[in-house]
C-alpha cells in the first residue's frame, strides 16, 4: 500500500540521516549547524507526515503545533549558535594581531 | 500539591525574567526566589513523603490531551538535590560573579538553569521533556561561555552542538512513538511499549540522545573542555545537576517507559560502556595537569557507576532486591551531585588565590586555605567512596548485587575504579599538604569558603549517615 | 472559455519561467542573468497571477493574488538593483 | 485534481527538497551552502502546505527560512573572506566510511520502525481529543487551541527558551555595526514595505484564533521589518531604549506565567484558564507574546548586546 503519509515520512528520515551525516562529517562550524537545521526539517517532516490523515480528513493538530514549538526552538539555538561562532571569530582576530 | 508543582517550576523562571528587568537588583532577586522555590520544593517533598507519588494533568484537561506532571521518590529526590546545591552555589556566586556586567548575565541564565532542571524532574510528557532539555541546554551553553575566554567559547560551542544533535535524536524517537502510539502522555506510552520495531527503534534513538547529552564513554569526548573552562560556580552545577538530568531521564525511561523494550544485550552494552567510562575516566583524572580537569574526568568515571548500576537494575528482576539496587544508584547520584559541586566550588577557591590550578604549583594550599583543602578532603572521601560518604553504601549495594548475578568483572572494575579515585585524591591532597614555598597568612572569607564545606559535609556525612532513611523513603513513595 | 483563457495564461506563463531559467544557466556572466531571471519573475509570474485570478472567482482573493504579484515585482526590482550595483563596485575595484 | 497528479506533485516536491538538501550539504563554497539551505526552507514550507499544515507552513516561511536566513547570511558577513576554516581538512577515509555506513543503517531501520508504526499500529492520534475539546478552548484554529490552551506548558517554556537563547547571544558582546546605508531604492522599497509587514503581522495575529496565523508567524514578521529596516542601513531598529525594551523581552513570558499561576490562584491548576475567559487571555497572551518574539528574534539578528539595553530610566548606563 504507498500512500502520502509514508512518502514523506520517509523522505523525513532520508533527509534526518543526511543531516546527521554531515553534521558528524563537517569540520566547519557553519555547515554543521546548517547540518543540524536539516536534521531537524528531517524529524519534523515524521511528525507532520503522521499526522497526514489523507485529503479529505482533518490533520491531526497536535503534532502541528509540537513542530511549530519545535522550529522555534530551532531558531533559538540557531541564532546562540551563530553569536559563538562570532565571538569565537572575534577572539580568534585578535589572537591573529598579536 | 499543584501549587507546589507550579511554584517549584514558576518561581525561578519568574526570577530570570525579574532579573533581567532589573538588571541592578539581580543577585537579591536570584537569592530570594532560589530562597523560594527551595520551600516550595521542601513542600512538595513533604507531600510525597506523606502521600506517595503525585500527578496532574495541567490545564485541567483530560490527560493525553494535556501536559502532566509527576513527583515520585526519584524525582523529589533529584529536585531536593538540585535546591541544595542551587542555593550554595548561588552563595559563592554572589562573589565570584561581583563585579557589574557579570552579575546582570549571570543571574537571569542561572535561574532559567533551575527552572529548566526543575520542570525536567517534574515533567511527565515525552514532549515536553524535549523542550525543557533544550531550555536546560541553551542556558547551560550560555552560562558555560560567561567565561568569556577563547576556550570557555570553543567548549561552549562545541556543548551546543553536541547537545542539539543529543535532543534530535531524543525528538526523533519521540516522533517515532507518536506515529506508533499516538500519545505523548509517558504512562500512556509505558502501556503500550511491546517489542515490536516501533518501540526498540525509538529506546534506541531517544537512549542514544540522552548519552550523548550525559557524555557516557565514548560520547564524553564534549565534557571535560566544557566543564574545565566554565567560570567555577558553572562548572559545579554542570557536573553535579546538568548531567544528572540527563542520566535521570535515561533511569526513567528505561525504567517506567520501556522496560518491555529492553533486551539483556542492551542492557549489557550499558555495563559495558559503564565500565570503560570508569577506568578511561579516572585514568585521564589521575594523568590530569589542572585541577578543573582533574575534576571533568572524574565526573565522566563517575557516571560510569550510575551506567553500571542501570545495567544492573536492569537484570534484577522486581522485588525487595531490585529496590536496593534502586536506591543505591539514586544515592550515588546525590552524593556524586554534592561532593563534585563541592569539589568544583572549592577549586574555584583555590584558582582564585593561587591565581592557577595547575596541580603541581599548589603547595602549601592546606596552610593558607585550611576550610577549602578540608572541603575538598570531604569530597574525595566520597569520590573514593570510603565510609561513611553515601557512596560508600552505595558501591557496597552494586557490589553485593554484582556478586549476587555471578558478574566478577564488574567487581574488579569497580575495584580497580576506587584505587584510581584513590590516587588521583591523594595526589590533590599531597601537594596540598606539601610545604609550602611561601607561608602567607590564612585567608577567610566565609561565603567563598562555606558552600563548599557545607556541600562536601552533605555527601560524606549527611547521605552516609542518613541513607538508611532514603530507602524507606523510596519504599514509601513508590 | 474562462478556462481556456487562464490555460493560455499559464502556459504563457510557464513559458517565460522556462526561458528565464534557460538564460540563468546558460547566460555568461552576472547582469545578463539578471536580465533574464527579471523577465521571469515580472512576465512570467504576471501571467500565472493572471491565470489563477480568473480562476478564483472571488474579487477580495483576485486583489490579494495581484498584491503578491506587485509585492514580487518591487522586491526583485529592489534586489536586482542591489546585485547589480554590487556587481559594478566589484568591477570598480579590480580596474 | 486527480490523485494521479497529486503524487507527480509529491514526487516531484519530495526529489527537489532531497536535492535541495544535499547540495546544501555539500556545495563547494558557503554562500551557496546557505542560500540553497533558504531554498530548502521554502520548499520545506510548500510541503507543510501539501501535507495540510498552514500554520507549520507559515512559520517555517517566517521563522525557518526567513529569519534563520537572514542570521546565517549575517554569520557569513562576519566571516574575513576567503577564509573557509577546515574546508581544506579531509577526513580519514575510515572515518567517512564508518559513519557513513552507520547512519546508512540507522536510517534504514528508522524506516523500517516508522513503516511498522504507520501500518501496523496505526494510532489515531489525539485528533479526536481537540476536536471533541475544541469548543471549550476559547479559539476556532485547533492548532491555536493546543499551542496556547491544551499544551500551553510547552509553549510557555517554548518563549522561555526563546528568552534563554536572547540572554546567551546578549552576554557574547556588543552588537554589531550597521551595515551602511543602502541606495534610495532599497530605502524607498523598506518604507513603505514596513508599514505592510507591521498591518500583516497584526492581521496575523488576530486571525490566528480561528484560521492559519498566531503569535510565531506575526512576531516573526514584526521582526523581519526590523530588520529590513537594519540592513537598509539605518541605525535604528525602532526598539524602545532601557527598561522598556527589557520589558518587551520578558512580557511574553512574564505574561504567559503570570496568567498561569493566577489561573492557579482562582483555584484551577496551572494554566487553567477560567472558561468564559479563555478566549480573551488567550489574546492578551498572543498580544504580549507577538512583541516578545519579535523584540527577541531582532535582537538576536542584531548579535549582542545594544547600547541602550542595560540603560536606566535616566539614560546613564549600569
Amino acid at each position: 500500500m504507498f500512500d502520502t503519509s509514508i512518502l514523506y515520512g520517509l523522505l523525513g528520515i532520508v533527509l534526518a540521516g543526511l543531516g546527521l551525516h554531515a553534521a558528524i562529517l563537517q569540520r566547519d562550524v557553519l555547515r554543521r549547524i546548517l547540518a543540524i537545521n536539516i536534521l531537524g526539517v528531517g524529524v519534523f517532516l515524521v511528525f507532520i507526515a503522521n499526522a497526514y490523515k489523507g485529503p479529505d480528513a482533518a490533520a491531526d493538530a497536535v503534532p502541528h503545533a509540537l513542530v511549530l514549538t519545535g522550529i522555534v526552538v530551532a531558531v533559538a539555538a540557531t541564532a546562540l549558535a551563530l553569536a559563538l561562532l562570532r565571538a569565537l571569530n572575534a577572539h580568534q582576530e585578535d589572537a591573529d594581531r598579536e | 500539591m499543584n501549587e507546589a508543582m507550579a511554584l517549584t517550576i514558576g518561581l525561578p523562571l519568574l526570577g530570570a525574567l525579574a532579573a533581567t528587568v532589573w538588571p541592578r537588583r539581580s543577585r537579591c532577586i536570584g537569592i530570594l526566589t532560589l530562597l523560594g522555590s527551595g520551600a516550595s520544593v521542601t513542600w512538595l517533598f513533604a507531600l510525597v513523603m506523606r502521600h506517595g507519588e503525585a500527578w496532574q494533568a495541567l490545564g485541567g484537561w483530560q490527560t493525553g490531551l494535556s501536559i502532566a506532571l509527576h513527583a515520585d521518590a526519584l524525582s523529589s529526590l533529584m529536585l531536593m538535590l538540585t535546591a541544595l546545591v542551587a542555593l550554595a552555589v548561588s552563595v559563592y556566586a554572589i562573589r565570584y560573579f561581583r563585579a557589574q556586567p557579570d552579575t546582570s548575565r549571570f543571574w537571569p541564565l542561572w535561574l532559567l538553569l533551575v527552572a529548566a532542571l526543575n520542570g525536567l524532574f517534574l515533567s511527565a510528557d515525552l514532549f515536553n521533556l524535549y523542550v525543557t532539555l533544550e531550555l536546560l541546554g541553551l542556558s547551560a551553553v550560555a552560562l558555560t561561555a560567561l567565561g568569556g575566554k577563547r576556550e570557555s567559547i570553543r567548549a561552549a560551542l562545541r556543548y551546543l552542538l553536541v547537545g542539539l544533535l543529543g535532543s534530535m535524536g531524543y525528538l526523533a524517537g519521540v516522533a517515532i512513538l507518536y506515529a506508533a502510539f499516538g500519545t505523548l502522555d509517558m504512562r500512556q506510552v509505558g502501556a503500550q511499549i511491546g517489542v515490536d520495531p516501533a518501540s526498540e527503534m525509538a529506546l534506541l534513538l531517544m537512549t542514544a540522545g540522552l548519552l550523548l547529552k550525559t557524555a557516557l564513554f565514548p560520547l564524553h569526548f564534549w565534557l571535560p573542555a566544557a566543564h574545565s573552562n566554565a567560570p567555577a560556580p558553572v562548572s559545579a552545577a554542570l557536573s553535579a545537576l546538568v548531567v544528572k538530568a540527563g542520566f535521570y531521564l535515561v533511569l526513567r525511561l528505561w525504567s517506567e517507559v520501556f522496560p518491555q523494550a529492553i533486551s539483556a544485550p542492551g542492557a549489557m552494552l550499558i555495563g559495558a560502556l559503564g565500565c570503560a567510562a570508569i577506568l578511561w575516566g579516572s585514568w585521564q583524572a589521575l594523568q590530569a595537569q589542572r585541577l578543573k580537569l582533574l575534576a571533568a574526568y572524574s565526573t565522566v568515571a563517575q557516571l560510569g557507576y550510575l551506567f553500571v548500576g542501570l545495567m544492573l537494575l536492569q537484570l534484577t528482576p522486581a522485588g525487595p532486591q531490585r529496590e536496593l539496587v534502586f536506591g543505591a544508584v539514586i544515592l550515588m547520584a546525590l552524593t556524586h551531585g554534592f561532593a563534585k559541586s563541592s569539589l568544583f566550588l572549592a577549586i574555584g577557591v583555590v584558582q582564585q588565590h593561587a591565581g592557577h590550578d595547575r596541580i603541581a604549583q599548589l603547595d602549601g594550599t592546606a596552610q593558607r586555605l585550611p576550610a577549602t583543602t578540608f572541603a575538598i578532603a570531604l569530597a574525595g572521601v566520597a569520590l573514593i567512596g570510603l565510609p561513611p560518604s553515601g557512596a560508600f553504601l552505595g558501591k557496597w549495594q552494586l557490589l553485593s548485587a554484582s556478586l549476587a548475578h555471578g558478574q566478577w568483572l564488574l567487581v574488579l572494575v569497580m575495584g580497580i575504579g576506587s584505587l584510581l579515585a584513590a590516587a588521583y585524591v591523594f595526589r590533590v591532597l599531597g601537594h596540598a599538604f606539601g610545604n609550602a614555598a611561601f607561608a602567607s597568612r590564612p585567608v577567610n572569607v566565609a561565603s567563598e569558603e562555606w558552600p563548599a564545606l557545607a556541600l562536601g559535609m552533605f555527601a560524606t556525612l549527611v547521605l552516609g549517615l542518613g541513607s538508611g532513611w532514603l530507602w524507606t523513603f523510596i519504599e514509601v513513595a513508590a | 472559455m474562462i478556462d481556456l483563457l487562464s490555460a493560455i495564461f499559464i502556459l504563457g506563463g510557464l513559458f517565460f519561467f522556462i526561458a528565464g531559467t534557460l538564460g540563468l544557466i546558460r547566460l555568461p556572466d552576472t547582469l545578463c542573468r539578471l536580465h533574464a531571471v527579471t523577465k521571469a519573475d515580472n512576465l512570467g509570474l504576471g501571467l500565472l497571477v493572471l491565470g489563477l485570478a480568473l480562476q478564483l472567482g472571488d474579487l477580495l482573493l483576485m486583489l490579494k493574488v495581484l498584491l503578491i504579484w506587485a509585492l514580487v515585482l518591487a522586491a526583485s526590482a529592489a534586489g536586482s538593483q542591489l546585485i547589480a550595483r554590487h556587481v559594478l563596485d566589484e568591477r570598480g575595484d579590480r580596474s | 485534481m486527480t490523485l494521479d497528479a497529486l503524487l507527480i506533485l509529491d514526487v516531484l516536491l519530495a526529489a527537489l527538497l532531497l536535492v535541495l538538501a544535499i547540495a546544501a550539504l555539500h556545495s563547494q563554497s558557503l554562500r551557496q551552502a546557505i542560500i540553497l539551505f533558504i531554498v530548502f526552507g521554502l520548499v520545506t514550507a510548500l510541503v507543510w502546505a501539501r501535507l495540510k499544515a498552514p500554520d507549520v507552513a507559515l512559520a517555517e516561511a517566517a521563522i525557518g527560512s526567513g529569519v534563520a536566513g537572514a542570521l546565517l547570511l549575517a554569520a557569513l558577513r562576519d566571516r574575513r573572506p576567503g577564509v573557509e576554516a577546515g574546508s581544506s581538512q579531509q577526513r580519514p577515509a575510515w572515518q567517512v566510511l564508518t559513519v557513513t555506513y552507520l547512519v546508512i543503517g540507522l536510517t534504514l531501520t528508522a524506516s523500517w520502525a516508522f513503516l511498522y508504526a504507520q501500518l501496523s499500529a496505526d494510532a489515531p492520534g489525539l485528533n479526536r481529543l481537540v476536536q471533541a475539546e475544541l469548543a471549550n478552548s476559547g479559539v476556532a484554529n485547533p492548532v491555536t487551541a493546543v499551542l496556547l490552551n491544551f499544551r500551553a506548558y510547552d509553549t510557555l517554556l517554548e518563549l522561555a527558551v526563546l528568552f534563554g537563547a536572547l540572554l546567551g547571544v546578549l552576554a557574547l558582546g556588543p552588537q554589531r555595526p550597521a551595515p551602511r546605508i543602502a541606495g534610495p531604492v532599497v530605502t524607498h522599497l523598506v518604507a513603505w514595505l514596513t508599514p505592510l509587514l507591521i498591518v500583516t503581522a497584526a492581521y496575523l495575529l488576530w486571525v490566528g484564533a480561528h484560521a492559519p496565523g498566531g503569535a510565531f508567524q506575526a512576531g516573526a514578521l514584526l521582526a523581519a521589518a526590523g530588520i529590513i529596516v537594519r540592513l537598509s542601513g539605518n541605525p535604528h531598529t525602532a526598539l524602545p531604549g532601557g527598561i522598556w525594551m527589557r520589558l518587551i523581552a520578558v512580557g511574553g513570558t512574564g505574561v504567559f506565567l503570570l496568567v498561569g499561576l493566577a489561573a492557579m490562584g482562582l483555584g484551577g491548576k496551572l494554566l487553567q484558564y477560567p472558561a468564559d475567559w479563555a478566549g480573551t487571555l488567550i489574546l492578551l497572551i498572543e498580544v504580549f507574546a507577538t512583541l516578545s518574539i519579535a523584540a527577541s528574534l531582532l535582537l538576536v539578528y542584531l548579535g549582542g548586546q545594544p547600547r541602550n539595553w542595560a540603560a536606566r530610566k535616566d539614560g546613564s548606563h549600569v
